[in-house]
């Protein structure tokens, strides 16, 4: 029996099928206000409103012919994709989401705040070999973007994201999630990571203004550009789940976790992510795409000192609060 | 069941590959870019405007082919993946319009790829390429 | 190590097809070279097959964003060789529909730049606009795009008070949102941090390559056919040419819009006092032996027509050289020193229309890069230039961050 | 500047080069020269009228003879310098060393008429298809061609 619950874990609830389900959703809410703020209308006519658009189109890709370019290494061009969904999706379970129990166990234990940020930024990697793999070389240059820009955000992020850790004294997601909860107030400390934060998922999930490496007017497809079919179908599902996770991430440790049992803490999640991601809608509507110099030079030269700030506050409230 | 799913998703999802193939003027490219803006909106049908002939499924041809462009043509229509269609849209893919007789233009793109569907109009309305990317869509067997 | 590679004729950023060789170093452009040839349909073989007013038919068609400039061009050059004056309300109309579709030209290239610098939105909001000026084209010659408005001795269709009147209101739309646009330009650091600086083209260059129009405009040289060589109405109608000194993409958008602001103002001035009187002359169909040398400001520059005639009813020779042609030699000059991301912004800067220069380019394997052997201290030394030129360049563009 | 100020200055300057030139209409000027003096007028007026756009190169078929006109303008009026060459030996210099800007157009006059352009920077092929037959001048009058014979889909 006790086998039960963890398939339970993996396969329904913050596993697999909610994660399909919920990141479609997330695709959709996303599409739809991008098009409602370039007052289009967007998806419309696949289920009620174009609420199955992404479905519509996953499953298209699922029927189409899959093409591999014969100078491709064949073995590494088919598993990447899966590769990269699974660490995605195992990046979720992290989640301090219904299944999350006291003591420390494999799932939650002091430090996997560490864990998830790592595993979140392994599908990067996959993105750069994708487009090493792929021999095109408007791929391979999406590639090398890729890992120019990992250097630009991925800094800023740790700082953005260590800093209400620092203050809630653990790197547990669970206390610190807990730790929000009590003490409300204390999350304003945090604003200024959290906006860090949220710029930074935005150029990791390569959406405009950092859509560099897959710039459609650039270099066509970036990395993305020899990839059909059924592999085209995991990288976007890729993409979606990322936004969740990301977003459920940042959520659990500035906006104080999903509180309650079962549903509250669904009703929770889902409330604070899809904030979020209005967030990153708003963010894509707004601006116009920078050049990858540009970004970088963003990053350090305004990211990463605001970060520094943030965690030099929190230490001073830390020092005299205790 | 699953025939009718994958149908069904063809339908609803049908993203496009816009291939100026030379001998025309721009006017149905300027007039397939104006269908995807706010006021037509290609999207309330899932159609998107994709770059790579990977990711596309319906090959949306304007111009007539240019003797230069024809081996090009070819190549994009082999590198765009197995269930795909191929429109020619505006008069001169369809008959060569007012560059019949010239000696650098073949007179259509149906002398070169299987068209399935055609898109009337010197050039066609943004409406009209609508009401042809549907009935396309309906006719799918 | 630097790389060959082809910008082909199937891309996004282009929506015609046209392809750019380029040898690349890393992310900048060594040396670039147009590949052209793929849209040509010997339209001046066609044209001396065809009678003059099935001519008109032919020229329209050379391009579909700037279709009126083509014919108006080729009439009031073959108006010249009857030796036929046009009715007056006829000519009022057809500079109407020029400035209109000047309107519709530059609101098309203004989304087309916000598409190329990433701005989705600023393409989806220009492009809704553009809308409004497509239906007064419409409400006026029954077509969105080819207008087929003009014929030897003036217009085909007139305008009456009803449609006056709509124009005049949408007018005052467009002016609020080209307001809107300039101080939208002039403010989104993203949208200006990415087009300032890109594909300088100093002033002695772009007049030494012969561009024309707002590229040659936004180098600081006031040259515009329709002060210079006054044809149509042009004489009467008061306005003042527009030009911009930074030399890079921001000042050619800004030489647009302001552009976009003085044709409202002509159109208002055009439709206050149109004259009564017919809209159209009889003309004759056979033309004596003569030539004529047509100019005329196309929204991207100068549109020249050489026409020549033997006294039958068909052209002896129809030279048409469209602006984008005569701007190709400065593209090349510009794409020299820029960055990848920077291509198609300097392409669409000249706002390239071409299938009105009958030229168009093709694509290799775009793998096919040969590359140098190059020595460890060449490398060094390209890298060491490489990044010095890139600090000067941050100092002035205005980029806040 | 108007016309006839410049026609009078250029038959002082130039009296042997320019065989005639004559205002053809308003803001119009035709200059008629032979081969061998067209880069020194060139050069005379792009100088002394501040004519530095060459607006385009017109190559015309007589029957007999090439003429090649040079259509030069500046912010007041446009000069068309003309020269005729025999259709059995068509060479023309090359005008790319006083302006930039011509390389296009005369690359075109060697893809469409078959005129040999000396010492032209880049001697390349514009406008044609590579696969484009050697010789063949399309906008030559005695040029023909056979039109390809239409594939009816369907088969009727």
């Amino acid at each position: 029996m006790a086998i039960l619950k963890p398939i339970l874990y993996i396969l329904v609830y913050p596993g697999l099928i909610f994660l399909m389900v919920y990141s479609t959703f997330c695709e959709w809410f996303d599409r739809k206000l991008y098009a409602r703020m370039q007052n289009r209308i967007g998806p419309l006519h696949t289920g009620r409103s174009g609420i199955l658009q992404p479905v519509a189109d996953i499953i298209k890709l699922f029927a189409k012919e899959d093409i591999v370019p014969e100078k491709a290494d064949k073995g590494m061009f088919t598993a990447l994709p899966v590769f990269a969904l699974a660490i995605v999706c195992t990046a979720a379970l992290y989640l301090p989401v219904w299944h999350y129990t006291e003591a420390a166990s494999f799932i939650s234990f002091p430090g996997d705040l560490i864990i998830v940020v790592y595993l979140l930024s392994l599908p990067t990697l996959i993105f750069f070999l994708a487009g090493w793999h792929s021999t095109n070389y408007f791929s391979a240059i999406g590639g090398v973007r890729v890992l120019t820009m990992l250097f630009g955000y991925e800094i800023p992020l740790l700082l953005a994201l260590l800093s209400p850790a620092v203050l809630a004294g653990s790197w547990r997601l669970v206390e610190i999630a807990a730790f929000y909860q009590n003490h409300p107030l204390l999350m304003l400390v945090n604003v200024i990571g959290f906006f860090i934060a949220v710029i930074a998922l935005q150029a990791k999930l390569e959406r405009v203004p950092f859509d560099i490496p897959h710039a459609e007017t650039e270099i066509v497809g970036g990395q993305f550009t020899e990839y059909s079919g059924k592999k085209l179908a995991f990288f976007r599902l890729l993409g979606d789940i990322e936004m969740v996770v990301g977003a459920g991430l940042i959520s659990a440790v500035f906006l104080g976790g999903f509180p309650g049992g079962l549903l509250p803490g669904l009703a929770w999640f889902i409330l604070k992510t899809l904030f979020i991601i209005f967030l990153l809608s708003v963010l894509r509507a707004a601006t116009s795409r920078i050049r990858i110099d540009q970004m970088i030079s963003f990053s350090w030269r305004w990211l990463a000192p605001l970060g520094v700030l943030q965690l030099f506050i929190v230490i001073i409230i830390k020092g005299n609060m205790s | 069941m699953i025939e009718r799913l994958v149908h069904w998703s063809r339908v609803k999802s049908p993203w496009v590959l816009h291939l100026n193939a030379g001998g025309g003027c721009n006017g149905c490219d300027i007039e397939i870019l104006a269908a995807l803006m706010p006021r037509f909106d290609l999207e309330r049908f899932g159609v998107q405007l994709k770059g790579t002939p990977r990711h596309a499924d319906v090959m949306l041809c304007t111009g007539a082919i240019t003797l230069q462009n024809r081996d090009r043509v070819l190549r994009i229509y082999e590198q765009v993946p197995e269930p795909k269609f191929v429109v020619a849209a505006g008069a001169c893919a369809m008959a060569g319009c007012v560059y019949r007789g010239s000696y650098h233009t073949l007179v259509g793109i149906d002398q070169l790829l299987p068209v399935n569907a055609y898109v009337p109009g010197c050039p066609f309305r943004p409406a009209a390429l609508i009401d042809a990317v549907v009935k396309l869509l309906n006719s799918v067997k | 190590m630097e790389y060959k590679v082809s910008l082909g004729p199937q891309h996004p950023a282009l929506h015609e097809a046209v392809s750019i060789r380029m040898t690349l170093d890393g992310e900048v452009i060594r040396d670039a070279d147009l590949k052209l040839g793929y849209s040509h349909r010997g339209i001046e073989k066609l044209a001396e097959e065809r009678s003059y007013v099935q001519n008109i038919y032919l020229t329209e068609r050379i391009c579909g964003i700037c279709s009126h400039s083509h014919t108006t061009c080729f009439t009031q050059g073959v108006e010249q060789l009857m030796e036929l004056v046009p009715a007056r309300r006829g000519l009022y109309i057809r500079t109407l529909i020029a400035e209109l579709e000047r309107v519709h030209s530059h609101l098309l290239w203004l989304g087309v730049a916000g598409q190329e610098a990433g701005f989705e939105s600023f393409f989806m909001y220009t492009w809704r606009d553009r809308e409004v000026v497509m239906d007064i084209l419409e409400w006026i010659s029954g077509n969105r795009v080819h207008y087929a408005m003009n014929i030897f001795g003036g217009v085909r269709r007139d305008i009456d008070e009803l449609q006056k009147k709509k124009i005049l209101d949408s007018l005052g739309l467009l002016k609020q949102r080209t307001d809107y646009y300039l101080n939208l330009a002039a403010s989104e650091p993203t949208f200006i941090g990415r087009l300032a600086g890109v594909g300088m083209l100093s002033k002695e260059q772009a007049v030494a390559l012969c561009a024309v129009g707002p590229t040659l405009r936004a180098s600081g040289v006031p040259m515009d056919v329709r002060k210079d060589d006054p044809y149509a109405v042009y004489a009467e109608i008061p306005f003042e040419v527009c030009t911009a000194d930074s030399c890079d993409v921001l000042g050619r958008a800004v030489v647009r819009v302001k552009e976009l602001i003085q044709s409202y103002n002509m159109i208002e001035y055009l439709l206050k006092n149109l004259p009564e009187g017919p809209f159209k002359v009889k003309a004759p169909r056979k033309v004596k032996p003569n030539e004529v040398y047509s100019r005329y400001e196309a929204p991207r520059g100068e549109n020249v027509h050489y026409i020549k005639s033997n006294g039958s009813d068909k052209p002896e020779r129809l030279k048409v050289r469209a602006p984008t042609l005569a701007n190709y030699p400065a593209t090349i000059a510009m794409l020299k020193s820029g960055f990848i991301a920077d291509i198609p912004l300097i392409f669409a800067a000249i706002d390239p229309c071409i299938c009105c220069a009958e030229r168009l380019v093709q694509m290799d394997n775009a793998y096919s890069g040969e590359s140098r052997v190059l020595t460890f201290s060449q490398l060094r030394a390209m890298a060491n230039e490489r990044s010095t030129k890139v600090n000067t360049k941050k100092k002035d563009i205005a980029w806040p961050f | 500047m108007n016309n006839e100020a410049i026609i009078e200055k250029i038959n002082a300057e130039l009296k042997d080069k320019v065989q005639e030139a004559v205002a053809a209409a308003p803001r119009r000027i035709n200059v008629k020269v032979d081969r061998k003096h067209l880069l020194a007028v060139l050069t005379f007026i792009k100088d002394q009228f501040r004519m530095s756009h060459l607006a385009t190169i017109t190559g015309v078929d007589l029957g007999e003879h090439f003429e090649v006109i040079y259509h030069l303008s500046n912010d007041a009026v446009t000069i068309n310098v003309r020269i005729l060459t025999p259709r059995l030996e068509p060479k023309i210099p090359s005008v790319c060393a006083l302006i930039p800007g011509a390389i296009l157009y005369e690359r075109e006059l060697q893809d469409m008429l078959g005129l040999v352009v000396e010492n032209i920077p880049d001697p390349r092929r514009l406008l044609l298809c590579d696969d484009w037959p050697e010789g063949q001048y399309p906008l030559r009058k005695d040029w023909k061609f056979e039109r390809p014979a239409e594939i009816i889909p369907g088969g009727k």
